[in-house]
């Protein structure tokens, strides 16, 4: 949260934060990819992140999920300070993640891979089995919940279309009880009716009392459902504003880095 | 075994060399001629890569297509025995061919040995070449892995009374390999007094490598196993000796003696020596003829 | 408009339905089902009076094909896992060298040679696994790494300490030793000795065992073999961690992300690759009784091969232990028939390679109809 | 063109279009990807293809850039009937495309990239050698000219990130004088900046005369940029508008399929 | 929001600027270029004066080393272009036997045996490539397929024709054929007679040779590695064909989707594996004046161990013809320097296994800094 940010930090929707974030800095080599960024999500709200291309919320999100370690910085979760070693140890602690390049595994099954990391097991003999029945009960379940008809829960993956797979990792994010969901550029490469079906998935989330980090590079989408936006840059936030306190245009202003932007509208009318 | 059957008797002669290895067509040739003067059917089974576990089934499966008798290798009595007796017990007569001993041929119950014990072939070898003043050799194995090749470099070593040592090279297959290797050897060893190949694959290269290394008459050269460029190398006088275990007759006699005691009951009362037989550039004519076909 | 809306509805308008039985038919084990049906009849044709359908030939074949079957499991699983071992052949030979010299070199008991020899190797799978995911290289030059160096170790260790390829004389030193049983040993005789006296089964003509059936027993390899493959098969088709290894093999970084422990899948999969080359090695060594430095030759490949005549990808994610273990099997009766059917041994080769192609064509054609990849 | 489409067609933008497709159908073994679209292309003007996810833009386009070949229809190329073998026959006669799934090979230079089938030759001794300065000269100058200072032309392609890679691929596309231009979902992936980036470099293509097809799902960037707007949906054309002539709402709402978006929208506020 | 603008315009301030001389350094060959230094550095310490740096010693290591550069340059075109080639041993083996039945057991002229050998075995690489194409499996296995069909054929046709698998003889029909003498002999050799003349090489000393100098010429075998390595390497980095391999290599689809020929590129790459290995097989036969039936037995994994020690990525799109040359020279040094310099043999595989390992890790680490891949 940079001194100079024309932000009020947004104030808190439920009274205490789920995953506080703070100074996370993360380098790759000789690449900083993260320069100190704090966030905090709570219950029930959905955090929108925004941002240009390589401003690192990708890589932001990952060391919340687990997948990268930070090179400094500090995390805590419900109060507690916490380290995740991998992925495993956030999704036990409840961070569901949806990652922008999907997280889905094509030759696999539907109800395998809505599955993966979360098998569902029965004793047999003192051994564990993976249940399948049930893992193909709750998966045709969960996604007629999500308005997709499967032809059979053994369906591979790979049949489906990009907006049905999109679903199918919500749909596992909710059904394993995340505190945290967080979604990365889940509607880039969807169409309008599929954008349409991922927001109102987050709506419905949100009011499950699911904290939701949402990011994308749309605005629109963003005000939408976002309670909150942060905006990141260059490794750096941009500071964080509550729904109703910033305007669309500041928004997208501070998203581009403003200058170029204005150089641009005159021929293209303001529309992007 | 003991009834006189009619003609059409079948004979499976099964060896360790992996289908490749060259010197095994004199057998091939063998067997088929035999087949073809005693009127039986002959086949020739062998492992693809050489593998003494792969040929240990194909024993067990020579003899469960029920032959009349099977003519084998001995080259691992641990890992032979075992299916050679299962097959002496079953009723199918064998005989032991090429490698193995005459004791460890008896002890598994065939008919006899035909052939030429490896360590005393590359013992003989080592005698006469400290007769003719040998002190220090190389050894060109080019099938490191089997044993009955390092039994004979060993056995020379033994003959000669020297430490085989390093001595010995793991030469490969590669033509090209190999003389360049002994060529390696020699340039780093010019002390070496002989060299002592196993057959032809690493006799022919061996032989063009001392032509280029300008060592070609001067440096004493034996051999094991005939074929067609050693033979030349005998009469041009760069190669001194071959020992020929005649395996033409290793795969003919078998044959023949298995037939003619199938029909008539009739049984040489000994093993037969193919071999050591010192081929040198006296007498050559047939040999020169046949060599890698039927000698 | 109206067009618009009616298409919305159904959904699935623009793909064919597909009836429940081609559904049924359609499994990943169907290549390899189709390939021995098509085999054996084959042989039921051509060789059925060569012996080949005799006891002591079903044995025969058997035996052969367990052999494959061993090593099919693991390079199966590893495959699925996405990776492969080109370092198998060398690691049965390397096995072997290791019992032998333990046993009769060194003259330790037979069970702490073969108990060692397991720890040895499966930490070298281990060590395989480490540096691919350490250093991120592909599985095929870590371990045509290993396939060197194990065979140079294989062939450098007996010569120098016993002047020898071969270790002979293990038998010997395994008598009666309990852990030797389990790898060379036979079980059923007893059932087996009856089927001789009540004439189901040939007996022995003559000599020592004059009497005794022709086969007396299965031999563990056989057990070995039925045991892995019904391991494999349940571990996993019907285990969470099958599902890791499917995961893992399918896309490792997707996997990673999901919280499956990718790199523990991977080097697991590789030890149990080297364990499974160490019992091929440890029935091996205790059935002929010697250890050879060339031992094991080729047999990555036909490893390899059987796994993808079962319908595994060489990609990873996709395959099934049963259709290795009927890859091993079509694999080991056409190497024995061909020998019943007494056609050129040479030309086996040539048969391989075409069984290899037909097979994986057949595969892709039956994994594009599953998967509905395009 | 089906009969009970609100559209009306669009009035050619110059005298005589550059392509014309005409009742294309594409199968791929059970799936009907096109039912029969027909699309045309003027010099100077940027057509939009809009439509939900497997509406069939993508298969569309590769038909028009010889990836496919349509299973019917005809293809017109400057009025004579033409049949692409594959790409270099399309490219060869004019048609540049930008596909979604990008056409840059990470591990080679942006030079060779920008160059990739496309070799500039000089003769030395009678063969034909790639020219290398050449190919770095034009390459440095057109980056340059993009707004994009690379580190060297050798710089691999892997290195740049995702928007600066659709610019070399956008570069590449105008540089071989394309006569009409084909971009599957540039700016899906993009930031606000790099997106208007896109928009502009469409503007500038536009006035040089050459035709362009631009795939997207937003609306707001093909209202943005657009002259005539078609939208495909379930392999069908739902005939094609001129700008002025369709609103907003009306095409979002042809997109979606209608029906569903009304009953999300009172959640979301209509801001999708 | 100063921050932010001030950030928008300097675009690289997040990474690193390189200095010139690593720029300058870093480049494919670099490991190939670094491994050769420290091999030959090994040697010059530790073998000197074994006579591996005479002129005789030079000759032997530089035709051991030609070999694998032979192989090599295909193997490398051909990974680049994103396939690879299982078969190229079996080929050796197959193309040597052609050209012995065709010449001596058929009796036709050398040069056409040779020409027709030649069309021959590059027609059997193109079916290798089409197969590769137009079924989309791996090249692993389609290749792998080849392997056992040829080396099957190889064992089989000389077997059935002549009742062996060595075919000698082919120097005496060869003798005054000139295109035999483009495989088989050697140039310069009056260069090297002069040399001998004025002491700068070494003349035999006893032996029918007395006198003559102990190198007479550049063996042809030498003459065509450095051929092909040029031609590859020119093809490569400075025509639009090798930018097509590259792009082949790196991804095929975005390649074919930006007009480059990707199956034509494919097919002929196979075709020029296929051209370089009947160049190996024609040099062999001629040099040795016979054809075996098991000659070029794992020489396909030689192949690729040169060209991944020399640089170039296994899954395609990236390496350099010099690096894989460099791959093989090493390879040939370390093999015959370890004779030179006594020791024993069977550990060469041990380094070879070793040296695989550590030039692949080195090149990954070299390849990350030039591509920025992570
Ligand atoms: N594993 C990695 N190694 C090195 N650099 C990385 C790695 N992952 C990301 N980066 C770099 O870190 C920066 C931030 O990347 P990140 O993917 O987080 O951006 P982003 O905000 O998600 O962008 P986009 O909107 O395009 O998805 C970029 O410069 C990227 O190149
Ligand atoms: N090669 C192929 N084989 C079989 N089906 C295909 C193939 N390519 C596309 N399809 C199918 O054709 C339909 C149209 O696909 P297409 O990629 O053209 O859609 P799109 O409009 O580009 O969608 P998106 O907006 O998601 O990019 C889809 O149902 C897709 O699954
Ligand atoms: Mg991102
Ligand atoms: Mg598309």
């Amino acid at each position: 949260m940079t001194e100079d940010s024309k932000f009020h930090h947004g104030d808190p929707v439920a009274n205490k934060p789920i995953i506080e974030m703070k100074n996370i800095e993360k380098h790759f080599g000789s690449v900083i990819a993260l320069a100190g960024v704090s966030v905090d999500v709570y219950p029930g709200e959905c955090h929108c992140l925004l941002g240009d291309n390589g401003a690192g919320k990708s890589t932001f999100i990952k060391t919340m999920s687990g997948v990268h370690k930070p090179t400094a910085g500090e995390i805590y979760f419900e109060g507690q300070p916490m380290s995740f070693e991998d992925p495993r140890d956030a999704i036990s602690a409840g961070i569901a993640t949806v990652h922008q390049h999907l997280a889905m595994i094509p030759l696999m099954s539907v109800s395998r891979n809505f599955f993966m990391g979360n098998e569902p097991v029965k004793k047999f003999a003192g051994i564990s089995f993976f249940d399948h029945d049930h893992a193909n009960q709750v998966t045709m379940e969960e996604m007629r919940k999500m308005g997709i008809n499967l032809r059979g829960p053994d369906q591979a993956v790979g049949t489906l279309s990009g907006g049905e797979r999109q679903t199918v990792a919500i749909a596992r994010a909710v059904h394993f009880g995340a505190k945290v969901l967080i979604l990365d550029e889940p509607t880039s490469a969807l169409g309008v009716r599929q954008t349409a079906n991922v927001l109102a998935t987050i709506d419905k989330v949100r009011k499950q009392g699911i904290g939701v980090v949402f990011i994308t590079h749309n605005v629109r989408h963003a005000m939408a459902v976002g309670d909150r936006f942060t905006v990141l840059n260059r490794g750096k936030t941009l500071g964080t504003a509550k729904r109703g306190e910033i305007e669309h245009e500041e928004l997208q202003d501070l998203m581009a880095g403003g200058q170029e932007l204005v150089q641009l509208e005159g021929s293209l009318g303001g529309t992007v | 075994a003991t009834t006189a059957s009619a003609e059409g008797e079948k004979y499976i002669l099964v060896s360790h060399a992996p289908d490749s290895d060259s010197w095994w067509n004199t057998i091939k040739n063998g067997i088929a001629l035999a087949g073809e003067q005693m009127g039986v059917e002959v086949e020739y089974r062998n492992p693809p890569t050489g593998d003494l576990a792969d040929m240990a089934r194909i024993i067990e499966q020579a003899a469960a297509s029920g032959p009349n008798g099977i003519i084998t290798t001995l080259s691992d009595y641990d890992v032979l025995s075992g299916p050679i007796m299962a097959a002496v017990d079953s009723g199918v007569d064998v005989i032991i061919m090429n490698s193995g001993t005459p004791e460890q041929a008896r002890e598994v119950g065939a008919l006899m040995y035909v052939g030429q014990p490896e360590y005393d072939a590359g013992y003989a070898a080592g005698l006469r070449a400290k007769g003719d003043g040998v002190g220090s050799f190389l050894c060109v194995n080019h099938y490191i892995s089997s044993p009955s090749s390092t039994e004979r470099c060993q056995g020379f070593a033994d003959g000669l009374g020297v430490d085989l040592g390093n001595q010995m090279i793991d030469s490969g297959q590669d033509p090209s390999e190999i003389k360049n290797k002994v060529q390696a050897y020699l340039s780093a060893n010019p002390n070496t007094d002989a060299v002592l190949t196993l057959g032809p694959t690493s006799a022919d290269p061996t032989l063009l490598a001392l032509d280029a290394e300008g060592l070609a008459g001067e440096i004493y050269f034996g051999t094991f196993d005939l074929g067609e460029d050693i033979v030349k190398g005998i009469k041009a006088g760069t190669i001194n000796w071959g020992i020929d275990q005649q395996p033409f007759l290793q795969a003919y006699l078998p044959v023949v003696v298995l037939t003619n005691y199938h029909r008539y009951g009739v049984l040489p009362g000994n093993n037969i020596n193919s071999g050591p037989g010192f081929v040198t550039a006296d007498g050559l004519e047939k040999v020169e003829m046949f060599a890698g076909e039927y000698r | 408009m109206s067009n618009a809306q009616n298409a919305a509805e159904k959904v699935d308008e623009r793909i064919k339905e597909r009836s429940r039985f081609r559904e049924a038919m359609i499994r990943p084990e169907l290549g390899g089902i189709v390939g021995t049906i098509i085999v054996f009849t084959m042989f039921a044709l051509f060789a059925f009076d060569s012996g080949m359908f005799s006891s002591k030939g079903v044995l025969n074949w058997s035996q052969v094909s367990a052999q494959f079957m061993i090593i099919a499991v693991g390079a199966c699983l590893l495959m699925i896992a996405g990776e492969f071992d080109l370092s198998v052949g060398s690691m049965i030979g390397f096995a072997g060298m290791l019992i032998a010299i333990f046993s009769v070199t060194l003259g330790w008991p037979v069970w702490m040679a073969i108990v060692v020899t397991f720890v040895i190797c499966t930490a070298l799978g281990a060590v395989n696994g480490y540096i691919v995911i350490r250093t991120g290289l592909p599985s095929f030059i870590v371990t045509l790494a290993f396939l060197f160096i194990l065979r140079g170790f294989t062939i450098y260790f007996p010569q120098t300490i016993e002047r020898k390829t071969i270790i002979g004389g293990v038998k010997d030193v395994a008598e009666g030793d309990w852990l030797a049983a389990v790898f060379g040993g036979k079980i059923l005789t007893g059932l087996f000795s009856w089927f001789g006296e009540i004439g189901l089964i040939e007996t022995f003509a003559r000599g020592s065992r004059e009497g005794q059936p022709v086969v007396d027993g299965i031999p563990m390899l056989v057990v070995w073999a039925i045991a892995l493959i019904i391991f494999g098969h349940i571990l996993l088709t019907k285990t969470k961690f099958g599902n890791w290894i499917f995961a893992s093999g399918g896309d490792a970084e997707a996997a990673r992300n999901s919280g499956v422990p990718v790199n523990r899948v991977k080097i697991l999969m590789f030890m149990f690759t080297a364990f499974c080359a160490t019992v091929f090695a440890a029935c091996q060594v205790m059935e002929f009784g010697s250890a050879g430095a060339d031992r094991g030759l080729l047999k990555e490949f036909e490893a390899i091969i059987a796994v993808v005549i079962g319908g595994a990808l060489l990609t990873g994610g996709y395959g099934s232990v049963i259709g290795a273990a009927l890859g091993a099997l079509i694999f080991g009766v056409v190497q024995q028939g061909l020998f019943f059917a007494g056609v050129e041994s040479s030309l086996f080769r040539v048969f391989l390679g075409l069984i290899l192609l037909a097979a994986v064509i057949l595969n892709t054609y039956i994994r594009r109809m599953i998967t509905g990849e395009r």
